[in-house]
């Protein structure tokens, strides 16, 4: 297992360089110039000294090369200083990554909209994760009832019916019809007290019932399929012929082993979740990680685009690595093989 | 009891009366799949007023009415017509065939890209590991920066050789079939290394039979079902790929009706006029539902065990 | 017998690497065959037996070619074909077959019979068009199956039936050898008899030669005019038939013989057994010495120690075991 | 490294009639639901079982024999399985009308079963302890440590080594006959009247079989259970039952002693069944082997002949009209036949 | 609370959305409307102009005039008397070393200063005392009122900002993200294109103001979604720039929650008319360049072409398609103040199909095979571009469809607004490049006065490589009368004069139709009708009295 886990760490090293030349050389084609944004105005040499101070005008490799400085030793050590209140080294002077559009360090701008992303699509991911896993029980164990009929039924519509539409049809409902729940997400709002926490929820609502929907579709497919393809193996056989109940052979035969393609299936969904979810977090004005690439994109903000798709393609391998691994430690064959 | 070979020639029961191919028995199980044949029919009902419908209602989809805006559905508009008096029908009719054709087209080059992928690496050991690694790349790459890019990179280009419509759906196309083949990949790559280790894979072999042949006569022929059930999800994806673009702004130009393109502009109309929004929403969540129907029913079809005895 | 064989093995050796470790390293291999030396005459039938997973399969299939041995050599015809690749591998395939287990994984379920049967002539350019549609019919009828059936698929046929298709497509090629790897354990009692009924009437047709791969020592007997008994990727005995199972030498034979039940009542009650201890060892880490050793009911110190060599003993009865007199 | 070479005594069972049958079928019928119509798997199959007896239960692929015991305990998936009428008579209480929670307390407690796949049938995920201590903590209500303490027993009872250290170990740590052994220990956890082996060995190498039905020949003795074995290889109950039901086609063709059966076989499948195999002494080669011709019936069909009839060298009209049901011929020997092979002649009506 | 002497912070929060998010707070490194406005809530300039133009002291204690003496008799110079009562939000005075220092700040040619344009011909500032400042040029400057008037260009304080010149001015994140100012409020907390936390200035000079304790300045998302915030379900107090179809905002507007502001600057939305050739053959070093007049348009340098295509435009169709309330049919490019807007051009403003049909057959346009009018073998086949926004498209689509009734054909194309409106030389489609035929923008200028604007058309400002494409005549149009008339007006004081000869060019312009105008917009915005004291202001910041804003 081990041996399994240093092997993969091993062969993600190549593959996330690979992704970063790739990232880095793609957007650094793309035409576009961080003086762009800046006004008309500026004379030339102006110009030529902001892309200077920005650290462009250098060839390709060094420029490169300098990224990676920056994404792997500058910013892990502010993280590390900024955690333990340390100082290693001298930071005044050490390079950051800066979004063009705003000269912040991309860095900083990525952890002020994470909370936000983790609660509501977190949160969406979760309950779809909660709502999903019993639906697809049930619907597998009483397969072809009206019960799972239904539940297929609702989540082919959730899959189809795409998150902009849903999230519109909601707050014209809730919002502007009921007046229950606000449109617009506080990132600022603070929870302190029974009233806020109250606020919190209902400012939430929305966007996470939006994303749920959408999550528990998928999963609870997933969940279905699996749970059917262990009903029908010989050791729930054995278990009822042990004259268990059927509570038992159902949560601790046939869950335990449907779980694990399952786990695993949410484990990969995870990467996702940091990525937030563009178009919800739009539509809602979430402003969490997803609105902060697209904003990029959008605004050309290259390093704000290279770093994010870099950090997404770190999770994806890591979560990848902790997919697998949760197969192993949920499935002993593969555990002790 | 003098046994001759030809002493057990009767035929056997199941083959008794009329004679079924593959295809007929897959048929056969398709058609007792309710969900499926609804799916089918659905989905055959929209192809056909795509395809036909602009020739039996034929308004211009682009023709503005400014005298006739946001009207509700009559004999003249039945789903009545936008801000600009555009015919909210035949935009839906329009836009259904480019969503239909990307929805195909970059189901297919997925397809043939992802089975490829996986036949080579699962035939070929020597290939294997090289070509999975390139999957989980492609799979570990953040999909949106990379189609912005391509899209600011290549639009021009593609708009200069093919006109701004075909450019674009060109472009469109390929990025959603380049960024939705390695599932297909996977699922293929894990069955014909299955299949190479079955013995009429072997047999095959032992006949000497050229890997050419084996892999377009022993292989391919039996991942289709894994094949068709992609197929119909990527086209089902392709098209809800496509409205999320359009939402993005890195769709088709505006002016160029796609379902996704409608639904999105018809968004803050809703109150409006409602049917501006209700029609392609449906279209595109009949569409997808109908197809994913078919994928279950073709999943239960061609797999022997669900098929039944 | 003719002194010349159409088949012989010389120090038949295949390991199959076993990958670990954090580079994919091989850290050791399974011995699935370990230095077998044997030969099979023209129009004679070897029988080989032994339990799971003892490297039977893996013999035959290397002596086709399917799989390139570790070591040694093999020969067909008195042509080494050790060593053959590509086109000149592909000329020999027609001379030499393979019947397999299972007659529904042998069979593409997507072919019609016809072109299952068919496929070697066409792949060999043997025959086209019409001449191989009459072809593939002479060759059904011959296996006693419907010439009309050619049209079907696989699935639409019992399992007897579909091991004649198997058969079929074997002989299509008409080839003087022919590796039948446990044709039967598939089938069912009341049609194993067809099949191995067919297999025999074909060999006295047209001359062939098998080399039968069985677990069921019973049927062996019957099929086999000289049967060798494998243990752990070795023989360990190999001898005439009715020498085999009237005079067994080595104790894994005769442990393997007692545990065949007799189909009467009378004689079971009466019978001796001899029961085994213990289970088979892995073929990755084999025990020293004897590798039955382990299990071996009459084992002596030194049988763990060194393995026994490969004698010959009365009437060609040729064993691997310190101990057989 | 010891031999285990023994005598074996075939123990002197009690005349069937003398006591009350521990387990008692009466005109069993299953059928299955399909697209292509109802399978009549099981056809009115009727048996006893004694205390101590060893039923062997003969029959090719597909001729129900596993549906008729699985039948018995429900554990098909239903539906598409039905069980259409019936009765299973256990200490006087009719399985087959139980309710779901009654039927619970027969099973593994009563009622132990064997399946075919000792790899498919352990579940991969939970240890090999857990799944034996399940019944004795369900049925017993044992504690966890003593039903590990039990568990550890009833190993060490079916010759697992060192089996204290085992239990936490998985399924696929074991090889196929472990496996199989653990099946044993864990029908075997709650003492069962009644142990329905569903062909044990037949996934198993010839002597790691012969270890299998040593070992099962053995608790049988130890504990008087009575046992139902069922395999398509009749050279395997000869030497190991105490009476023999022969089935095709979704009924029993023959019932009968052991020693009766294998010395007088009366119905034209048994009699082909016992030719078609070569004799292990020798002497067939050359010959060709007796052959049954045709296919095993598919079961679609109403069973309204004699299943047999189409393969059936002796058949003529009455038994493609009529379906003969099983009668004595003698004491021991029941039959299912139109056709009286001793005599060559068709049994008078 | 109306009265006067309401306490400060009584009228607890205030929510505004704009839906643009506002990426920094320092007004200097972003042109972003969304950027500056949220800096006016803080930083504040010497003057400012209220909501009918007219200019009124903010830091200053008096606008200097010629008059007073507050001008140099020579127009070399302007002095600034500064308030003394003033204090920065953290206690510390604001003196005149902070206009020195702010003018530095923006005149260092390493920092990219976003203003420069208002610090045209400054030459030097100086403080004369703690509380006076003078500003000096380098020519005589009729209008001196550029440097620190209006909200695009407000005071820093030099203590905060003294280590954040030049090239480092990039960098200084916490200072631009978080400047301290003397207006109303300060800023609590800022995210960064999400959300900018403000609270009252405890230090703001007039007592009881501002009204509101803390201001949630929220941005993202889209206008129509903002409208609905306000309008409909009343979330927020105030909505920024709703351009949106009229007949979604009227039905918002019907749920009484809110009430709409519109306010008419200097915003037209035009069409520019290319005056070279853009044939993609030409290649890069000729093509749409204007090279001293000898590469013409195909067809586009034919006045009776631009004429025709004005008159084939029913401009009333557009506005009430697309802007209603918010926009006005017009026909100058500079529509106000009333002064400059010319009357002369009036009668574009209907549409006339058979005039335009007659113009392009007298010039020997005429109608080929396919309905498209040609001429020697050049078609009148338009690429027209605009950038992306559903307003725009329906616009071009418009258009197209008129433009067809006079056999003109027209291939539309909308580019990326970040694009289109970007400053990228290698690019091809900006609007400084114009590869197209026609493109269709909104222009306006800050402030009042229209020299710097209206010099934007001479022909030293024709964009081309020597001056990166940065020159502002887009059409590239060369006229020499109006280049002598952007003369006369720069050493013009007269404000009627002045007027005259702006009214002149606006004319020359439109009526050679190198640039079509359409439609005169206003600012358009949204609030709460609990909020009150909102007054629009179309010349300046529209959040230029928030310190007036109450319940
Ligand atoms: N392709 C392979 N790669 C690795 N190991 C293999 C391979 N094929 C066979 N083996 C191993 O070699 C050994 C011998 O296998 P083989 O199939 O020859 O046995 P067998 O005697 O035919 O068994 P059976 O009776 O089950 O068919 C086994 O331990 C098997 O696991
Ligand atoms: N789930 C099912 N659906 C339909 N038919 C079934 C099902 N399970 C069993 N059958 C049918 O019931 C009949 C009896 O099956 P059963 O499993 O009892 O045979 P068996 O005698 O145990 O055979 P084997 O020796 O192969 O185990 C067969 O014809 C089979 O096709
Ligand atoms: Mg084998
Ligand atoms: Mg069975």
């Amino acid at each position: 297992m081990t041996h399994y886990i240093v092997r993969r760490l091993l062969f993600a090293v190549p593959t996330l360089i690979a992704i970063s030349f790739i990232l880095f050389a793609l957007l650094d084609l793309a035409p576009n110039d961080p003086t762009g944004q800046l006004p008309l105005t500026i004379p030339a040499e102006a110009r030529e000294q902001i892309r200077e101070s920005l650290g462009l005008g250098q060839p390709f490799h060094i420029r490169y090369a300098r990224w990676m400085e920056q994404f792997f030793v500058n910013e892990p050590l502010n993280l590390i200083e900024q955690a333990f209140g340390i100082e290693i080294g001298d930071s005044e002077s050490r390079l950051r990554v800066r979004s063009w559009a705003t000269r912040s360090p991309v860095v900083d701008l990525i952890i002020e909209r994470l909370p936000q992303t983790l609660w509501v699509v977190g949160l969406s991911y979760l309950i779809g994760i909660l709502i999903a896993v019993p639906i697809g029980i049930v619907s597998a164990y009483r397969q072809y009832s009206w019960f799972d009929q239904l539940g297929t039924f609702v989540s082919m519509i959730g899959f189809s019916v795409p998150t902009f539409f849903t999230g519109l049809l909601a707050i014209i409902v809730f919002s502007v019809a009921l007046q229950w729940l606000p449109s617009i997400y506080d990132t600022t709002h603070r929870v302190t007290d029974l009233a806020s926490f109250w606020l919190q929820i209902k400012q939430m609502a929305m966007p996470v019932m939006v994303l749920a929907l959408f999550n528990a579709a998928q999963i609870s497919r997933f969940m279905r399929a699996a749970v059917l393809d262990n009903l029908t193996q010989d050791y729930v056989r054995t278990a009822r012929a042990k004259g268990l109940r059927e509570r038992v052979v159902l949560f601790i035969h046939v869950l335990r082993n449907s779980l694990i393609p399952v786990v695993t299936l949410i484990a990969l969904g995870i990467p996702t979740v940091f990525g937030g979810a563009i178009i919800t977090e739009k539509i809602f004005r979430v402003n969490g990680i997803g609105e902060l690439l697209i904003t990029a994109i959008q605004g050309a903000d290259i390093p704000l685009v290279q770093t994010l798709s870099f950090l997404f393609a770190v999770l994806i391998v890591l979560f990848n690595l902790i997919a697998d691994v949760l197969y192993g430690v949920l499935d002993p064959r593969i555990r002790y093989g | 009891m003098p046994a001759t070979p030809s002493g057990s020639l009767t035929a056997p029961s199941r083959a008794t009366g009329r004679h079924r191919s593959l295809w007929m028995d897959v048929w056969l199980a398709f058609r007792n799949h309710t969900g499926a044949l609804a799916g089918a029919g659905v989905f055959i009902a929209i192809a056909l007023a795509v395809a036909v419908g602009p020739l039996i209602h034929t308004v211009d989809p682009h023709y503005l009415d400014i005298l006739a805006k946001n009207q509700g559905p009559s004999l003249k508009h039945p789903m009545g017509t936008d801000n600009l008096g555009r015919d909210t029908l035949a935009q839906v009719l329009a836009g259904g065939r480019i969503s239909l054709a990307v929805g195909f087209t970059a189901m297919f080059i997925a397809l043939v890209l992802g089975t490829l992928v996986g036949v080579l690496a699962g035939f070929f050991r020597g290939l294997d590991g090289l070509l999975m690694r390139l999957t989980d790349m492609f799979l570990a790459l953040p999909l949106l920066p990379l189609l912005l890019v391509v899209i600011m990179l290549f639009r021009d280009s593609l708009r200069a050789a093919f006109g701004p419509e075909t450019g674009i759906f060109l472009l469109v196309v390929f990025i959603i079939g380049i960024t939705s083949w390695m599932q297909t990949a996977r699922i293929v790559r894990g069955d014909v290394l299955a299949l190479r280790e079955r013995e009429f894979v072997t047999a095959a072999r032992s006949i000497g039979t050229r890997r050419r042949r084996i892999i377009t006569r022993h292989i391919l022929p039996n991942v289709l079902s894994p094949i068709m059930v992609s197929a119909t999800l990527g086209i089902a994806n392709a098209i809800i790929t496509e409205s999320a673009l359009s939402f993005l702004g890195l769709g088709f130009p505006p002016d160029f009706p796609t379902w996704g393109r409608l639904l999105f502009d018809g968004a803050n109309f809703i109150s409006v006029t409602p049917a501006r929004v209700l029609w392609p929403g449906l279209a595109i969540s009949l569409t997808v539902l109908s197809v994913n129907y078919i994928g279950d029913g073709l999943r239960d079809a061609l797999d022997p065990r669900l098929r039944g005895a | 017998m003719p002194p010349e064989p159409l088949v012989a093995v010389e120090n038949l050796t295949k390991h199959f690497p076993i990958m670990r470790g954090v580079l994919r390293r091989k850290v050791g291999s399974v011995r699935a065959v370990d230095g077998l030396d044997f030969a099979i005459h023209p129009r004679e039938t070897l029988g080989l037996v032994g339990e799971s997973g003892c490297g039977k399969s893996t013999v035959g299939r290397i002596i086709l070619r399917l799989y390139p041995p570790t070591a040694g050599r093999v020969t067909f015809r008195g042509e080494d074909i050790t060593a053959l690749q590509g086109e000149a591998l592909r000329r020999l395939r027609p001379h030499m077959q393979m019947i397999f287990q299972d007659p529904q994984d042998s069979l593409n379920p997507r072919m019609t019979v016809g072109s299952i049967v068919g496929e070697p002539l066409r792949e060999h350019g043997e025959a086209a068009g019409a001449a191989l549609r009459e072809r593939v019919e002479a060759l059904l009828e011959a296996v006693g199956l419907d010439p009309a059936f050619a049209n079907r698929y696989p699935h639409e046929f019992s399992g007897g039936q579909r091991q004649r298709i198997g058969v079929a497509r074997a002989l299509a090629l008409k080839p003087e050898f022919i590796v039948c790897d446990e044709p039967i354990a598939a089938l069912d009692v009341s049609i194993q008899a067809q099949v191995v009924n067919l297999l025999k009437e074909l060999q006295e047709r047209f001359g062939l030669t098998y080399l039968f791969i069985s677990h069921d020592l019973r049927m062996v007997r019957h099929v086999a005019d000289r049967v060798a008994v494998m243990y752990l990727g070795k023989i360990v005995e190999l001898a005439e038939s009715d020498a085999l199972y009237e005079e067994p030498l080595h104790p894994y034979t005769r442990a393997l013989l007692s545990a065949v039940p007799t189909h009467d009542p009378e004689r079971e009650a009466r019978r001796k057994r001899i029961i085994l201890e213990g289970d088979v060892p892995s073929p990755a880490a084999p025990p020293p010495g004897c590798r039955f050793s382990t299990r071996c009911p009459v084992a002596e110190p030194e049988c763990s120690q060194r393995a026994p060599e490969w004698r010959t003993l009365r009437r060609g009865h040729q064993v691997a075991c310190h101990l057989a007199e | 490294m010891t031999a285990a070479e023994e005598d074996r005594q075939v123990e002197p069972v009690a005349g069937p009639a003398s006591r009350q049958p521990v387990l008692s079928v009466r005109d069993l019928r299953t059928r299955f639901r399909t697209p292509d119509g109802a399978v009549h798997a099981v056809n009115g199959i009727g048996f006893d079982l004694h205390e101590g007896e060893l039923l062997g239960v003969v029959g090719e692929s597909g001729s129900g024999k596993s549906v008729t015991m699985l039948s018995l305990l429900k554990l098909l998936p239903m539906p598409p399985a039905e069980i259409v009428s019936g009765q299973a008579l256990l200490d006087g209480e009719d399985l087959l009308a139980l309710d779901p929670a009654r039927l619970r307390h027969v099973r593994g407690a009563k009622v132990g079963f064997i399946f075919q796949d000792p790899m498919a049938s352990l579940n991969p995920v939970l240890s090999v302890g857990y799944q034996l201590t399940e019944p004795l903590r369900t049925h017993l209500g044992l504690s966890r440590r003593a039903a590990r303490r039990r568990a550890a027993a009833l190993l060490e009872g079916v010759g697992i080594p060192a089996a204290d250290s085992r239990l936490g170990d998985f399924p696929h740590q074991f090889s196929g006959g472990m496996r199989q052994r653990v099946m044993i220990a864990m029908a075997l956890a709650c003492d069962p009247k009644v142990l329905i082996a569903d062909e044990p060995t037949t996934a198993l190498d010839a002597t790691i079989q012969a270890q299998i039905l040593d070992l099962l020949q053995r608790l049988r003795r130890e504990r008087g259970m009575a046992i139902v074995w069922i395999t398509h290889d009749l050279g395997v109950v000869a030497g190991l039952a105490d009476r023999v039901m022969v089935m095709y086609g979704g009924q029993a063709v023959e019932r009968a002693d052991v020693r009766s059966l294998y010395a007088r076989p009366q119905h034209p499948y048994t009699r082909s069944l016992l030719r078609a195999l070569p004799k292990i002494e020798g002497g067939s080669r050359g010959e060709r082997l007796a052959s049954i011709p045709g296919q095993p019936p598919t079961l679609v069909r109403a069973p309204d002949a004699c299943p047999f009839a189409p393969r059936c060298a002796h058949a003529f009209a009455r038994c493609h009209a009529e379906n003969p049901a099983l009668a004595a011929v003698t004491e021991s020997h029941e039959v299912a036949c139109w056709y009286d092979a001793e005599a060559g002649v068709p049994r008078a009506a | 609370s109306t009265s006067a002497q309401a306490e400060r912070g009584s009228d607890g929060h205030l929510k505004i959305l704009y839906w643009q998010a506002v990426s920094t707070v320092n007004p200097y490194l972003s042109g972003g409307t969304k950027d500056i406005e949220a800096a006016s809530l803080v930083l504040e300039p010497l003057a400012r102009y209220d909501d009918s133009g007219t200019m009124v002291p903010a830091l200053a204690a008096d606008i200097p005039t010629v008059e007073n003496g507050g001008v140099a008799a020579d127009l070399m110079s302007i002095t600034w008397p500064l308030r003394q009562d003033i204090v920065w939000s953290d206690g510390t005075p604001f003196t005149a070393a902070d206009v020195v220092f702010s003018a530095e700040y923006c005149l260092n040619e390493e920092m990219g200063c976003n203003p420069l344009s208002s610090f045209t011909d400054v030459t030097g500032v100086e403080a004369v005392d703690d509380h006076t400042v003078r500003i000096h040029f380098g020519v005589a400057k009729p209008f001196p009122y550029g440097p620190f008037v209006g909200s695009n260009a407000p005071i820093l304080q030099k203590a905060q900002f003294e280590n954040c010149a030049g090239a480092r001015a990039q960098t200084c994140t916490a200072q631009n993200f978080g400047p301290i100012g003397t207006g109303p409020f300060k800023v609590d907390e800022f995210r960064a294109n999400d959300v900018v936390i403000f609270s009252a200035n405890e230090n703001y000079r007039e007592p009881g103001k501002p009204a509101f304790a803390t201001v949630t300045f929220k941005g993202g998302g889209d206008a129509t979604s903002a409208a609905r915030a306000v309008l409909s379900t009343g979330e927020f107090d105030y909505a920024w720039n709703l351009q949106i179809e009229p007949e979604v905002l009227e039905q918002m507007v019907a749920n009484g929650q809110g009430t709409l502001v519109a306010g008419f600057g200097t915003m037209v939305e035009r069409l520019v008319v290319n005056q070279t050739d853009n044939d993609p053959d030409l290649g890069k070093d000729k093509r749409s360049l204007y090279l001293g007049g000898t590469n013409p348009h195909r067809f586009l340098s034919d006045p009776a072409v631009r004429h025709a295509l004005s008159l084939a435009i029913d401009r009333q169709i557009l506005v009430d398609f697309g802007y209603g309330a918010a926009g006005q049919v017009t026909c100058n490019v500079l529509p106000a103040p009333p002064v400059y807007a010319s009357a002369a051009n009036d009668a574009c403003m209907t549409q006339n199909i058979e005039e335009a049909n007659r113009i392009l057959d007298e010039a020997g346009w005429l109608p080929g095979d396919d309905g498209v009018r040609e001429k020697d073998g050049v078609r009148l086949s338009i690429l027209y571009q605009t950038s992306t926004n559903s307003v725009r498209q329906g616009t071009q689509a418009l258009i197209k469809q008129m433009w067809g009734q006079i056999g003109v054909e027209t291939e539309l194309r909308n580019i990326d607004a970040a694009v289109f409106f970007g400053g990228d030389p290698a690019s091809s489609d900006t609007y400084m490049k114009f590869y197209a035929d026609i493109q269709m923008y909104t222009n306006n200028f800050d402030g009042v006065d229209p020299e710097a604007y209206m010099a934007n058309w001479m022909c030293s400002e024709i964009p081309g490589p020597e001056n990166q494409w940065l020159g502002g005549n887009i059409a590239r149009a060369c006229n020499a009368e109006y280049d002598a008339l952007a003369a006369e007006i720069a050493v013009t004081a007269s404000l009627e004069e002045r007027a005259a000869i702006a009214r002149r060019m606006n004319d020359i312009i439109v009526q050679n139709q190198y640039i079509i105008p359409l439609i005169w917009r206003a600012k358009i915005s949204a609030h709460a009708n609990t909020l009150k004291g909102v007054r629009m202001n179309p010349w300046d910041s529209e959040l230029w009295n928030i310190a007036d804003w109450h319940r």
